[in-house]
């Protein structure tokens, strides 16, 4: 077994923006991702349909590159006009060559 | 009087209430989101069913008329009200527009208890309201969302996400799929199914709305920071609406019940539907804003107060 | 003695062994939580809802006798079951209390079985009765809770907690708001919701039960853990509570019905309201001891053999 | 050809295509989760209840004969199928084999889609019915899992966790559990919870079909994938399978109804127990095969055509 | 797009603490949080109300001295008598300076 | 309050291993885990039973040599035939000795 160094992305964000930031992820070379229901409180406590009012947590596992690429999307579509927060950690993943296509 | 008494000990509006009052003491009764979804689903689908049911029934001719006055006050309602919030409350473009796009849309829950409300008063509405319903959801929105579009402020794309999120959104395709079904299965087949969709409705809505109390509950906070004017224009806005659209009612030919019930419709303001869509296309717009309008102050007086109104305005203009 | 074995085959009773067995044979079924919080606030609104509907009709003469009984063994019990504890049981006051606590509280399924069986075996308890299993659930706790603080182990900020969390529990708030409803509402009004929460009552109960079924067999391992003592405690305590509450009730006037259902209550513990509250005032208390004696012991005592008993019990008491 | 148009306008037929269209049209309709898995136990608990009270009063000689046509037809469909698969559809042992058990096995929704249809039609079906239901579940699946088995590829391990998982699998335990309350029960104490599981019935699988609908449109787009073979082998065997019911359970001694019933419980394939299962004793097959197979094709033309065909094949051999 | 360093802070515990946590937490001077419910065992298996047998964990994104006082305030009060995790970990933020007052 | 380093394990797996992952991890020395239900894609698209179609996600804190045991587990068994993706980080643990039996 081996381990391969790769970043983690994390995003939180409403649940009106599941699908468009899954796609989003995949089309900037994420080969997969998961995702959860969660509640949150944040700086703009924003709940566009209040009765949906989760928020949607999307990780994926992904190289230094498509991390960076995810990053800036989040950073200059989404900020702005959405209530969302996105961080990256360091993970070692087995079986890692899978999740890294670039 | 008497009927507006009567409205305030309905188990419908005592839920609203107690879900109010179990927020304000800071309960921790939660109703768990899937059993208030599968709730909705259930209440969505059998208004869609027996109103297919009934169409069924009714002849095309008899349609006609209310289908026009629905897609008028449709158009007319978000434009009123954008002018008003506009030039009146001076709100910016997006907002107004955001706030006109949910006046525009309708409350489906308002529409459940307008049905039930008119029933017990004696007033049976015509089989054919959910079908008005469903037709009321789209052109609103879509009217209210297009003015800050021709004024150069909304981009294409999200325009047409948000007519897609409307258009295919749950309500709507629950409602019109119910539709569907209660026309083609007609009312013998039905009679399997009816006693779950029936029966069961007004008990489920008891749930629905101490839910529904409990979200008007957190909205009341937000009552001081959207300012006077809304909370004026949120009461007075339907009373409004209401009367026109008991006279456009009225003119199409629907019976006391159905004008009524077409007046809480019509006065109504969505807050499922629409502030999906808005968010989409108008992001910039405050939820805070049409939110706290839509469900915090006029669902409460239409339910409370709007339909007992409308009622007795409906009966004044048959009487002539 | 036949009264006893048809209470065997009720599908209620029936529907808590087959919980048992589906995790004795580690079945993989599930009820999904949203769904057991869903059946649960249903059941506890309808027992709300029926109980003031029926409140609405009864002279408040006749209730005056039942509350003070209410109230008088909400206090008895709990001390009763505290020195029982301590001083036979040798349990530390912490672990004595907090048993003590499920005790003084009630266990609304053990309620419902109660009246269930009572009008299944043709008699009707009083309409009031919800309103003494509101009642019951609030002193019952707060007595037990206090012994600790009394003797300077507790804190003063969790007291308060717990109270809070007892008097603003979903359990409470869905009682005591459906009893506030179904009054101010009354029978007419009650007509539209009765197909809701009444028809289907007992259906839910049934899921309800396989679930707690299952719950009950998580405990069964704990049984071992906890003590002969602590096992015999939650047999025999019922007994002596549920005989004199046989007593009390029929000296407040109850019906063999009303008897049969105050005795189950009283000897009832408290496995949803007691549990949260103990946990927040004393955290150091075991949940192995309380969760078990309530839930893993004395409710599937009552369920099987006490109800029965205690109706048993009150036929004789009422034959003098 | 009037009874299969008949069967394409029921609310359950129609429900299911509504299903397909809200995911064609990319609706964000969703059945939460909890709520779908919370009708799925009722439904198969309803099921079985009625089934054991049925059972309650069938005298056990009237049950012998569809006993063994079960048991028969249990170990003959799986060895017929993995047969057709391996032999003419050239799939590989693991993969023949893990389509075969869902063909052993058995889809609890056609099965009731059947005996609605038969009701409906007016041929009652046994009221032991669901006694087979629950039988032919574990035959079919163990004997196609035995065949890679016996050809060396399958492990002993996981064999024995897949006997398992479908004896204990939630399906069976609410089918089998329901038959055992119902039948202790007997009439008289099921009328209590009568209204909840008869009542409610066919209108919680309205929903429940609607969901299934959706299910069924995301494999639509596997079609493709799985080769037309499957596709053929997914309306053809059923029609097989189900004309051998036919003969078996005619000479076996069923009504019209039963017959009907019988035949579309043999020819339907599992999706709930045989995937579970199957993907635990044979990991290395490729769900997309075996879900499409059962959900995507053989299901669809069950509900919509294979049950009226039975029922006239059923018609026809009794004609006899 | 520029990543700011922050300490991510999970804590998983009791349903019943699910408000004080949070509290607690934004009073240590958290902008935010993010909560979902999960199961879990742990050495314990303490289960206060046995019907809603969930945890809840609890992530937030803060400072390093807002983690420190945070995981001070965990480790003092809940330890002893509540069933309760929690642990740090690095992370780089999007948009950082918004959650990090202090 | 002092912090313990350790490992936090993630493994993302189809629901029908739930039980079986937990008893290995506890096998393989781990003290305790979390789960919760996700969602998720990845490069199968493999969804046992489709109705159940969520994920799990099983999270432990164990110590270095626990995490290398069960990492190795999950390679060997698990990914030639399941839907599972696993990865590992550093962490800091609060009370940190309690789940690091060895
Ligand atoms: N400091 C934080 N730590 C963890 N989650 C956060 C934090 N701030 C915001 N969130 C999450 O991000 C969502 C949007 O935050 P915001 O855009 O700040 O309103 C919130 O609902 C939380 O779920
Ligand atoms: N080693 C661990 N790894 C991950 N989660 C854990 C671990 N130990 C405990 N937990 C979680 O923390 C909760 C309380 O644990 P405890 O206080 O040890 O009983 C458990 O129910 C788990 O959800
Ligand atoms: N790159 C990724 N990032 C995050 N989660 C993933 C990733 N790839 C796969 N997953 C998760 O692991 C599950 C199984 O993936 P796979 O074995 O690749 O089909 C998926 O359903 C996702 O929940
Ligand atoms: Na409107
Ligand atoms: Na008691
Ligand atoms: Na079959």
């Amino acid at each position: 077994m081996e381990l391969v160094k790769a970043k983690l992305i994390t995003i939180i964000t409403e649940r009106l923006l599941r699908h468009e930031i899954t796609d989003m992820i995949k089309l900037k070379g994420a080969t997969g991702y998961t995702r959860s229901e969660v509640e949150g409180e944040g700086s703009r406590g924003i709940r566009a349909s209040d009765f949906e009012g989760r928020n949607v947590k999307i990780e994926t596992i992904v190289s230094e590159s498509v991390a960076d690429a995810i990053m800036q999307e989040v950073s200059e579509n989404y900020f702005e006009n959405y209530a969302v927060i996105a961080y990256v950690r360091d993970v070692e993943v087995a079986r890692g060559a899978k999740y890294l296509r670039r | 009087m008497d009927a507006l008494l009567s409205n305030f000990t309905s188990p419908i509006v005592l839920a609203y209430v107690l879900g109010i009052i179990v927020r304000l003491v800071k309960s921790d009764l939660e109703i768990p989101k899937p059993v208030y979804q599968g709730i909705s689903i259930y209440l969505l689908l059998a208004i869609g069913l027996k109103g297919g049911v009934e169409l069924s029934k009714t002849p095309l001719a008899d349609f006609a008329g209310p289908f026009g006055a629905t897609l008028f006050m449709g158009v007319l309602t978000p434009i009123l009200a954008f002018l008003v919030l506009r030039f009146i409350g001076r709100f910016d473009i997006i907002n107004a527009s955001a706030i006109a796009a949910h006046y525009g849309s309708v409350s489906a829950v308002t529409f459940i208890a307008a049905i039930t409300y008119s029933e017990l008063q004696g007033f049976q509405p015509e089989g054919f309201m959910p079908t008005l319903l469903a037709l009321l959801e789209v052109p609103g929105i879509m009217v209210a969302l297009l003015i800050p579009h021709f004024m150069a402020q909304g981009k294409q794309v999200s325009l047409k996400k948000a007519v897609r999120e409307v258009a295919t959104g749950g309500s709507i395709v629950l409602l019109a799929g119910g539709l569907a079904i209660g026309f083609l299965a007609g009312p013998e087949k039905f009679a399997g199914i009816e006693p779950f969709f029936v029966n069961g409705f007004q008990g489920a809505l008891v749930i629905f709305l101490l839910e529904l109390g409990m979200v008007t509950a957190s909205r009341l906070g937000d009552l001081r920071k959207v300012g006077w004017f809304l909370v004026g224009f949120g009461v007075i806005m339907p009373l409004i609406f209401g009367s026109l659209a008991v006279v456009a009612g009225h003119f199409a030919g629907l019976s006391i019940g159905g004008t009524t019930v077409f007046a809480a419709m019509v006065s109504s303001g969505s807050y499922i539907a629409a502030p999906a869509a808005v968010r989409i296309a108008l992001p910039k717009a405050s939820p805070a804003l049409y939110l706290t309008a839509s469900l915090g102050i006029t669902f409460p007086f239409n339910i409370a107060l709007g339909i007992p109104i409308y009622l007795f305005i409906s009966e004044w203009v048959a009487s002539f």
